[in-house]
C-alpha cells in the first residue's frame, strides 16, 4: 500500500494527450463528469487535431484535453498544467511545452521506440536526452500494463491496447482522489462484453497500481467547491445553443427551422439539433449556406422560426439573403460560431474575427442585432434570446459563438423549465384583414405584423426593393427610402429596452477591461486576480453587441483606463472608439488560441503602468 | 384547406399593382393563363404562395393576389424548400427566369429537382437577361450577340429540360408563352403531380431577343413545327403533311404518314421513360425535327416535404411531444 | 425673326423629360457634347426609370436628363432646374417640382388628351388647372410640328413622332444658342436614310420655330469657361473605368481578366470592355458573381490582372473569394459600383452604403485597400490606381463607384498617354529557383513573390489555409498565426507611402467637410459657396480609405469642426472617429439621390451655428 | 512547351509535404496514379496547375510537386477557368468531391461542363463529407444514417455522370480508387481529350462510409460486377460467366453468353452516343446489371478557352493592336 499523503489543492490544471485513436477525448470527459460531481468547479479545452485521422504516432495526430479543476469558481481551463499525461512521443514534445515546470508528467515509456520517434520526427529519445530536466516524471510502460490487466477476457492485441485510456483514468484517479462509480456505470451503459469488462479492468489496474507502485510521492484532494445549489450537467457550447433553440421550440409553439450546411466548427449544433425533431425542431441541410439560410427565411415567412448556423466563410455566403430578411422584417437567428480567419484560415481554432462582418459585411444600410455567448453555459440563454429577440422584433440576430465555446465543456447549471418566459408568436389574425398592412408597425417595437400564407385575407407581396411605409408596396419614392432606413436603424436601437443594465464587475472606477465573447473566463480572472492585489479595475462583459446597452457610455465614462481584450486585431474596440469616443485601447492576441491568464494578466498590468 | 372549395374568376387573382413589364413582353400572357388556372385549382386563394429570384419574369409575384415574395437572385427553391417543409398544406409556385434559375441558381434548381419537394417550377426562358438589359443567358444560342459578348458569345447553352432530367427532376414539362390553352393545361398538370414539378415556358422578350421562337411559334408555322405531346398518344404531328416520329435504335427519325404508314407506326409517348424523355428534350425542330412541348416526363417518387414531415412524426409517435425539463436532465446530471 | 435679346448666363440647369421611348438620354448626350464643344464646364444627370420598358406615357416610364453648364468651373448638374423640357403629361408632372420658380417649361401640348391624363395617373390637366402657375410656360404642339416637318420623308406615323426629341433639341439649341453642326455630324454618322434626313429636318424645324414663333422673351448665352488647356472629352465613370483598365493593361503588358456577372449599374463596365479585346482585356460573363471573382484570381494566379465588377450585393457574394484572395496574396480588383440597398433597394438609385462592406465585410481579420473614385472624370485614374495598388503590393483592391458617377458624365482632360507612368509587372524567375520562397517577402511593399504556373523550378501550393511565413507551407503554429495577420495588416498600411498629402482646399482651420465619393461636388460647391461668404471652412475629399492618408490626423486636429456628408446613415465618420477619436459628425442623406447643393449648404450652415 | 519531352518518374511529381489523409484512406491510391500518369504526359511538370475546393479529396494539391492552388468550397471550377482561358498552355486539373463539386459547387461544375473547358476534373466521390466528418452528401444513398441525419437522409442523390451529361458534357469517364491500371488508363485519356474531362472516381472514405464500393469492387466479385467500357468494343464482362448488355427498345437487358449467344450479340459500345452513355451511367449493379466504368461518353465540340483566345486573336488581326491613344480620343473630343 502507497503510504503516500493526501494534500489539499485549491485548484489543479489536468492534460490528457495521446494519438487521435487513443481516446484521449473520452479520458477528458469522464474525468470532467467525475470531477464535477463530486462537486468541483471546472472548465475544460479539448484540443483536436485538424486532419481526421493523421497517421498514428505523429505529431500531427496528437489529440488533447485540458481541464482545470478547483474548490472555487474558475473560469478558465488554466494556463498551464500540474500534470500531462502521454501516451506516446509525440504527444509528450507537442504538449510539454504546457506544463508548468516541477509539474508532473505521466509518459507512456511503451511508446518511445525507434519507430515511434521518427514518427514524432526527433532525432533523439525525450525519456533520455534531457527533455525532461525538472519535471517529476512517471515512467509507465502504460501499454503493456494494460494488455496484461486485459489479457484474462481474450481480446486481439489492437483490442485490447484501446484500454490504455481506462487505465491512464485510473491512475489519474488514484492521483487525484477521485471515485470510480461515475466511470465505472459509464461503461457499463456504454460498452458491450467483452469490452465492457476489458475497459473496468484496465481502469481498475491502473488505479491499483497508481495505489501501490510507490512512484508517486503524494496524492492529492481537492475540495468541492461552494458553488450555488441546483441541477448540474457539463454542457458544451454546440450543445447548450441546441438546447436553447428546442427551448424556444417548446416556448413559443412555433417550429424551430434549422437550416445549416456543415462546417467546422459549427456543424455539432446540427447534429445536437437532428434528434430533437419531437420537440418541434425540423433540420435541414442544405447544398450550401445560401440554400441554408434562404430556407430558414422560407421558413419564417411561412411562421417558423427559422434558425440557420455556420462559421464565418459561411456568414459571408450568407450576407445577402440577410439583408433581404432585414428588409423583409422577418425574424432570423444566424448562428455564427468562429473560427480563425481570413480565408479557410486555421479552422479547427478559435477567434473573435467576425464580430465586424456580423455588424457590417452586408451591401446598403443593414443593421442587424448581434450578440455573443461568453462561455458554454450561457448559450442556452443567449440562443433563447436570440430567438426572443428575433421573434420580437422581426429581424435577424447574429449569435456569435467561437470555437473555444462550442467545443469547451462547463458545468451548467440546469435551468427551471416554468421560470423561462414563453416567447409568445402574434401572426396577424383573418380578422384584421380589414384594416391590414403588411408594413405597419408596433408603435413600442416597430416590428410589422407577422402574416404567414394560409391566412385568409392577408394576401401581400414582399421582396428585397424598397417598401412603401404601411403598404409594403415596392416604392422608389426617395424621402420613404430615407424613412424606412431610418425606422430599420431605429429597430434594433429600440432593443436598448431588452436590454438589463450594465453588471460591473469590480471597482468603480480606475481601469475598465471590457470584452465579449469566450475571453470572459481570462478577462475575469484577470481582474479577480488584480483585484485582490489592490488595484482599482473592473470587469464588464458584454452580451449584447447592437445595440450595445444605453447604459455603456456611461459607465465608460467613469472610468480613466478602458482596455479591450479580444482574440482579433481589435474589432469591439472600434465600435466602442467609435461610438463613445473614448480612447478605448485593444489587447488583442491572434493565434487561434484563447487567452492565458497569466499572459493577459501581463499585458493588462503593462498598458496600466 | 376548406372543404368547399371556392369559387373564383380570373381577377380575383390580380393584384391592384402596375405592371412593368415592357409592353408586348410574353410574360404578360403567361401571368394572364397562371391567373386563370390559379382561379380553377379548387383552392382557396391564401392557399397559394409565389416565390421569385430576380429578373423581370421574376417580377411576377407582385401581379398575383396571392401571398408572394420576390426573393434574391437564384435562390427562390431555398426560400420555397423551407416554406413547404414547414407549411405543406400551401401550393407553392417558384418563378424563375433562364438567367435566375440556370445562371446563378443553377444549383438551387438542380437540388430542388433531386429531392423532389412538392411544389411547381415555372421557368420563363427568353433565352436572355431580360432585366440588366439584354446579356446573353446560358440558354443563349453560341453566337449571340450582344452587348456583353460583341463578337458572339462562346458557350454553348444549357438544355433545361435535359438539365432538370439529369438533375433527377420527376416531372418535366414545357409550354410557350402565347399557346394559351396548352399553358392553361400544362400548368394544371404541374399542379396535380405530387413533387418538383418542372415547367419551362419559352417566353418572348420582345426587346432584347424579340422573335426567338417565331420559328416554330409563328400561327403560319406552329402546326407544322410543334409536337404535342401526351402520355400513351403517338407521336405525330403537322398541318399541311402528317408527320410522325419513329425509333431507330437509339436515335428518333421523322417519317412522313400518308399511304403506308399512320399514327400506328409512330412511337407512342411513354412520359415513364426517361431515355425517351431525354431523347425528346434533344429535339429543337433543327433537321425536319418539331419542337417538342407538353409533358415529357413524370413519375412518381418521394416527396422531400413528405418524407420530411413522416420523419418529424414518426419521432413523436417513438419519442413522445418532447419534454424540455427531460431533455435538459438528460445525460449526466449532479446536484449540488 | 424673333426679336428677343441676347442674354448671358454664368450658368444654367436644363432638364429633359419624356417618355423611355422618346430617346431623352439622346438628347441630353447630344446637348451635353455641343455644349462641350462651346468649351462650357458642365456635369449631367441621367436618371433611367427602373423598369425596362414601363407602359408608355406613365409616370413609372418617364425618363429624364439633366445638365449644368456654366461659364466657370462646376462640380455638380445643379439643384433646380432652370428649364424643363415635358414631352408628355407623366414627364411634366414627375418633374415640375425640379425646376425653380419662374423656370421655363416647354411641353408638349399633343401628350395631354384624357387618355395621357389617365396614363400619368391624373385626375385634371396641369396645362390647365393651375399646376403651371408661377412658371413660364412655353406650350407646343410638338408631335403635331414634328410630323409636319418630317412629313415630306414619308416616314410612317410612329417613326416620324420619334423624330421629336430632335425638335426639341433645336428648340433648346436656339434657346441656349447652341450651334446645330455637331449634332448634325453625329447624326449623319448615326442614321441612315430616311431616318437621317428625318432627323436633321425635326431638328432644324425646332431651332426654327423657336426663332420664329415670338414665345421667347429672350435667349441666352453661356459664354465658355476657361477651363485648363487640352484635349477634352465626355466621359461617363462606367466608361472611365473601362478605359482605365483598358490602359491598365497597356501599360502593365500584362492582360486584364474582366470577370463579371451582369447587374445594375456595373453592367456598363463589361459592356464597355468587351470590345477591348486588343488591347490585352479578357472578359468574362460568368454563372454569377463568386464565378466571377473565381475567375478573375485563377487569372491573376496565373499572372494576369484579375478584375471583377458588381454593385453591393454582388460584393457580399464575392467576399468569401476576397477572403482567399488576401490570403494567397495575388493582385485583385473589385469594383463596387454601388446602388441603394439593403437587399435588392432600389437598384437604379445611387448610395454610398458599401464603405463598411468594403471595410469589414469578410470573415477573419481581412484588410484590403478601399479607394473610391469622387466624379467621372477621375475615375480612369481611380481605376488606374486600383491596378498599380493591387499589382505593386499583391492584394485585393475594393474600387467604389456608385450609380451617379457610373451613369453621370462630364468633360474629362484627356491624359498624355507617355505620362501615365507603367506598372511594372515582375513575375519571380525561374533563376530564382533556388532561393525561392513563396511567402518571402519584398522589403518596402511586404509584397510576395509572384510565381506564376509554367515558371520552372518555382512549383509550390498556397490555398487558403494560414500558411507559414516565409515557405507557404500550411501553418498552425500560434506565432505564426499572429505574425501572418499583422503582415497582411501591416501590408495594407505600407500603401500610406502610394499616398500623396492630403489636399485641403479653403481654409487651415474652422470646420472641415470630408468627403468620399460622388458627393465630391455638392461638397466642392458648398464650399466654395461658403468661403466666397467668408466663413472659415475647408474641404477634403478622399480617394484612400483603406489605409486612409498618413496625415489625415494631423489635418483633423487643425480644425474645430469636422462634418461628414454621406449618402448612407454615417460611414466614413465612423472611420474616422475611431481612427482618430475626433467628434466628426454625419451629414447624412439615404433617398437614392445625391445632395443638392442647397439642402448641403442649409445642412452645413446649421451644423455650424 | 519544351520539344523534348522530359523524362520524369513517379517521385518528380511528390511534394515534400506530410500527407493528412487517415491511413487507408481512397485518395492514397488516387494520388499514387496521378503521380504516376502526370509523370509519363511528357509535358514539363511546371505546365501542370492543380486545383481544388475544399474537402479531405481537395486537399490534393499539396501532395503533387507541381503548381497547386487549394482554393474555396465549391469554387475550383472558377479559378480553373480563369487561369485555362488565360493561360492556354497550362495542364489545368480540377480536383473535387461530392460536396464540394456536387453540393456547394454543382452550378459551377454545370456551367464548366458546358462550356467546355479544356481541362480534367476528377471528382472524388466517398458519398460522405469527410472532412467535416461524416455528414451524407448529395450522392448518399436514400435512408443514409449520419449525424445530420439520424433517422436517415431523404433526399435522392445525383448521379453525377447524368448530372454531367445533362449539364453538357463533352467527356465523362469513371474509374474507381483501388482499380489503379484502370484509374492511370482514364486519367490518360482525359488528359488526351480537348475539352472538359469530367472523370468521377469512386473513392473508399474507411473512416466515415468504409466499404461503400465493396459490393463491386472487392476482388472476389469485381469481375462479375464491373463493366469496363470501350469505344467500339462488345458490352461483356464477367469472369465466373460471361455477361452481356443488348438493346431491347429503349432499355437495357443482360444476357449470359454461352452456347448460342456471343459476343458478337452484344452491344457495342459507341461513346459518341449521349443516349447510350445516359442509360449506362444509370446502371448501379442491381438487378444483374454490371457498374460501368471507363468511357462512357466523348465527343468533340468547340473548346471554350479555344474560342475565347480565337476571338481575342481576331481582334487583334482586325483592328491591329490596340492603340491607346486613338481610344482615348475616340468619339467626341475638343480641345479648350
Ligand atoms: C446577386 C445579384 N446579381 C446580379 C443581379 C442582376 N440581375 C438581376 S436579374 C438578372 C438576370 C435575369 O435574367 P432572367 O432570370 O433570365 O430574367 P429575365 O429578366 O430575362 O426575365 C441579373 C443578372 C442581381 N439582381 N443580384
Ligand atoms: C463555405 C464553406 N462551407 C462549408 C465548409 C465545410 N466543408 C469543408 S469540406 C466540406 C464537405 C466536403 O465533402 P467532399 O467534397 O465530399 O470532400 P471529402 O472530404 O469527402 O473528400 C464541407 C461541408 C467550408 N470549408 N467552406
Ligand atoms: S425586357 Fe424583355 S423580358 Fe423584360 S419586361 Fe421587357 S420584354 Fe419582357
Ligand atoms: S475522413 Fe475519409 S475521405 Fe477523409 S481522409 Fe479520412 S478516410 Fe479519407
Ligand atoms: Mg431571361
Ligand atoms: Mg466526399
Amino acid at each position: 500500500m502507497n503510504q503516500a499523503d493526501t494534500k489539499n489543492l485549491e485548484q489543479v490544471v489536468i492534460r490528457f494527450a495521446g494519438d487521435s485513436g487513443d481516446g484521449m477525448q473520452v479520458v477528458g470527459s469522464q474525468f470532467t463528469r467525475t470531477s464535477a460531481l463530486v462537486g468541483n468547479d471546472l472548465a475544460t479545452l479539448p484540443d483536436f487535431p485538424a486532419e481526421i485521422r493523421a497517421p498514428a504516432g505523429t505529431r500531427e495526430g496528437v489529440s488533447g484535453f485540458q481541464i482545470q479543476l478547483a474548490d472555487h469558481q474558475i473560469f478558465t481551463p488554466g494556463d498551464q498544467a500540474d500534470a500531462l499525461v502521454a501516451l506516446n512521443a509525440a504527444a509528450l514534445v507537442t504538449n510539454l511545452g504546457a506544463v508548468r515546470p516541477g509539474g508532473i508528467v505521466i509518459v507512456n515509456t511503451d511508446k518511445f521506440a525507434k519507430l515511434d520517434l521518427d514518427k514524432a520526427r526527433l532525432s533523439s529519445n525525450p525519456l533520455e536526452d534531457g527533455t525532461l530536466d525538472g519535471y517529476r516524471v512517471i515512467r509507465a510502460p502504460i501499454s503493456t500494463m494494460t494488455k496484461d490487466a486485459v489479457e484474462p477476457l481474450g481480446l486481439k492485441t489492437k483490442e485490447a491496447d484501446r484500454c490504455k485510456n481506462f487505465y491512464c483514468l485510473g491512475v489519474v484517479y488514484w492521483l487525484y482522489g477521485r471515485p470510480l462509480d461515475a466511470t465505472e456505470a459509464w461503461v457499463r451503459r456504454k460498452f458491450k462484453s467483452p469490452y465492457l469488462e476489458a475497459n473496468l479492468a484496465a481502469l481498475h489496474a491502473g488505479h491499483a497500481w497508481a495505489e501501490t507502485s510507490e512512484l508517486f510521492q503524494n496524492h492529492y484532494a481537492i475540495p468541492s467547491a461552494s458553488l450555488p445549489s441546483g441541477d448540474y450537467r457539463n454542457i458544451t457550447g454546440n450543445m447548450g445553443i441546441a438546447l436553447g433553440l428546442a427551448a424556444a421550440a417548446v416556448k413559443s409553439g412555433a417550429t424551430v427551422f434549422y437550416g445549416s450546411y456543415p462546417i467546422t466548427p459549427a456543424s455539432d449544433i446540427l447534429h445536437n439539433l437532428a434528434p430533437f425533431k419531437h420537440f418541434g425542431v425540423a433540420t435541414f441541410q442544405a447544398e450550401d449556406e445560401i440554400a441554408a439560410v434562404c430556407a430558414a427565411i422560407g421558413a419564417s415567412y411561412g411562421g417558423a422560426i427559422g434558425v440557420t448556423g455556420t462559421s464565418g466563410p459561411g456568414l459571408a455566403l450568407k450576407a445577402e439573403a440577410v439583408g433581404l430578411a432585414l428588409t423583409a422584417e422577418l425574424p432570423l437567428v444566424i448562428v455564427d460560431v468562429q473560427r480563425a480567419g481570413p480565408s479557410t484560415g486555421l479552422p479547427t481554432k478559435t477567434e473573435q474575427s467576425d464580430l465586424m462582418q456580423a455588424m457590417y459585411g452586408r451591401n446598403g444600410e443593414s443593421p442587424v442585432a448581434v450578440i455573443a455567448a461568453s462561455r458554454p453555459n450561457d448559450t442556452f440563454e443567449v440562443a433563447l434570446e436570440a430567438v426572443r429577440l428575433s421573434v420580437k422584433y422581426r429581424t435577424p440576430v447574429i449569435l456569435l459563438s467561437d470555437g473555444y465555446i462550442a467545443n469547451g465543456a462547463e458545468p451548467w447549471t440546469l435551468p427551471d423549465i416554468h421560470a423561462i418566459p414563453r416567447i409568445p408568436i402574434d401572426y396577424a389574425k383573418a380578422e384584421e384583414a380589414e384594416t391590414f398592412q403588411p408594413y405597419a408597425r408596433d408603435p413600442e417595437t416597430l416590428a410589422r405584423p407577422w402574416a404567414v400564407p394560409g391566412t385568409p385575407g392577408l394576401e401581400h407581396r414582399i421582396g428585397g426593393l424598397e417598401k412603401q411605409d404601411r403598404t409594403g408596396n415596392v416604392s422608389y419614392d426617395p424621402a420613404n427610402h430615407q424613412k424606412m432606413c431610418e425606422l430599420r436603424a431605429e429597430k434594433i436601437l429600440r432593443m436598448r429596452a431588452d436590454i438589463p443594465p450594465t453588471q460591473v464587475h469590480g471597482s468603480a472606477d480606475g481601469t475598465l477591461l471590457i470584452g465579449w465573447g469566450s475571453t470572459f473566463g481570462a478577462i475575469r480572472t484577470v481582474t479577480d486576480q488584480l483585484l485582490a492585489d489592490g488595484h482599482r479595475i473592473a470587469h464588464v462583459h458584454l452580451r449584447h453587441l447592437n445595440p450595445l446597452p444605453g447604459d455603456l457610455g456611461d459607465v465608460l465614462s467613469r472610468y480613466e483606463r478602458v482596455l479591450v481584450p479580444e482574440l482579433n486585431l481589435g474589432q469591439l474596440v472600434r465600435l466602442l472608439r467609435d461610438l463613445y469616443l473614448v480612447d478605448a485601447r485593444p489587447i488583442s492576441k491572434i493565434q487561434g488560441q484563447p487567452f492565458f491568464t497569466s499572459e493577459l494578466r501581463a499585458r493588462v498590468v503593462a498598458a496600466m503602468a | 384547406m376548406s372543404t368547399q372549395p371556392p369559387e373564383y374568376a380570373k381577377k380575383d387573382f390580380m393584384s391592384d399593382q402596375i405592371i412593368r413589364w415592357c409592353p408586348g413582353c410574353g410574360d404578360y400572357s403567361i401571368l394572364s393563363q397562371v391567373q386563370t388556372v390559379f382561379s380553377q385549382l379548387g383552392r382557396p386563394k391564401e392557399e397559394f404562395v409565389v416565390i421569385s429570384g430576380i429578373g423581370c419574369s421574376s417580377r411576377f409575384p407582385y401581379y398575383m393576389n396571392t401571398y408572394g415574395f420576390h426573393t434574391i437572385h437564384g435562390r427562390a427553391p431555398g426560400f420555397a424548400t423551407g416554406l413547404k417543409v414547414t407549411r405543406p398544406e400551401l401550393s407553392v409556385w417558384v418563378v424563375t427566369g433562364d438567367g435566375d434559375g440556370l445562371s446563378i441558381g443553377g444549383n438551387h434548381l438542380a437540388h430542388l429537382l433531386r429531392r423532389n419537394v412538392d411544389l411547381n417550377v415555372m421557368l420563363f426562358n427568353n433565352r436572355i437577361y431580360g432585366l440588366t438589359k439584354g446579356q446573353y443567358s446560358p440558354t443563349s444560342e453560341v453566337g449571340k450577340k450582344t452587348k456583353s459578348t460583341p463578337m458572339g458569345s462562346i458557350d454553348n447553352p444549357f438544355n433545361p429540360l435535359a438539365f432538370a432530367i439529369g438533375s433527377g427532376a420527376t416531372c418535366v414539362m414545357r409550354s410557350i408563352d402565347v399557346f394559351a390553352q396548352h399553358l392553361r393545361d400544362t400548368l394544371q398538370a404541374a399542379d396535380t403531380h405530387r413533387g418538383t414539378s418542372f415547367v419551362e415556358i419559352y417566353q418572348n422578350c420582345n426587346i432584347f431577343n424579340d422573335g426567338a421562337f417565331d420559328a416554330f411559334t409563328d400561327r403560319a408555322v406552329r402546326d407544322d413545327r410543334i409536337l404535342y405531346l401526351e402520355h400513351g398518344k403517338p407521336m405525330v404531328w403537322g398541318k399541311t403533311a402528317r408527320w410522325g416520329l419513329r425509333l431507330d435504335g437509339l436515335a428518333l427519325q421523322v417519317v412522313q404518314l400518308g399511304d403506308d404508314l399512320d399514327e400506328s407506326h409512330c412511337l407512342v409517348h411513354d412520359a415513364t421513360n426517361r431515355v425517351l424523355a431525354t431523347m425528346l428534350a434533344d429535339l429543337d425542330g433543327s433537321d425536319g425535327f418539331p419542337v417538342p412541348v407538353g409533358l415529357f416526363y413524370s413519375v412518381q417518387r418521394p416527396t422531400y416535404d413528405g418524407a420530411f414531415g413522416a420523419q418529424i412524426r414518426e419521432a413523436k409517435v417513438r419519442l413522445g411531444e418532447g419534454d424540455l425539463h427531460q431533455l435538459l436532465h438528460a445525460g449526466d446530471t449532479w446536484k449540488v
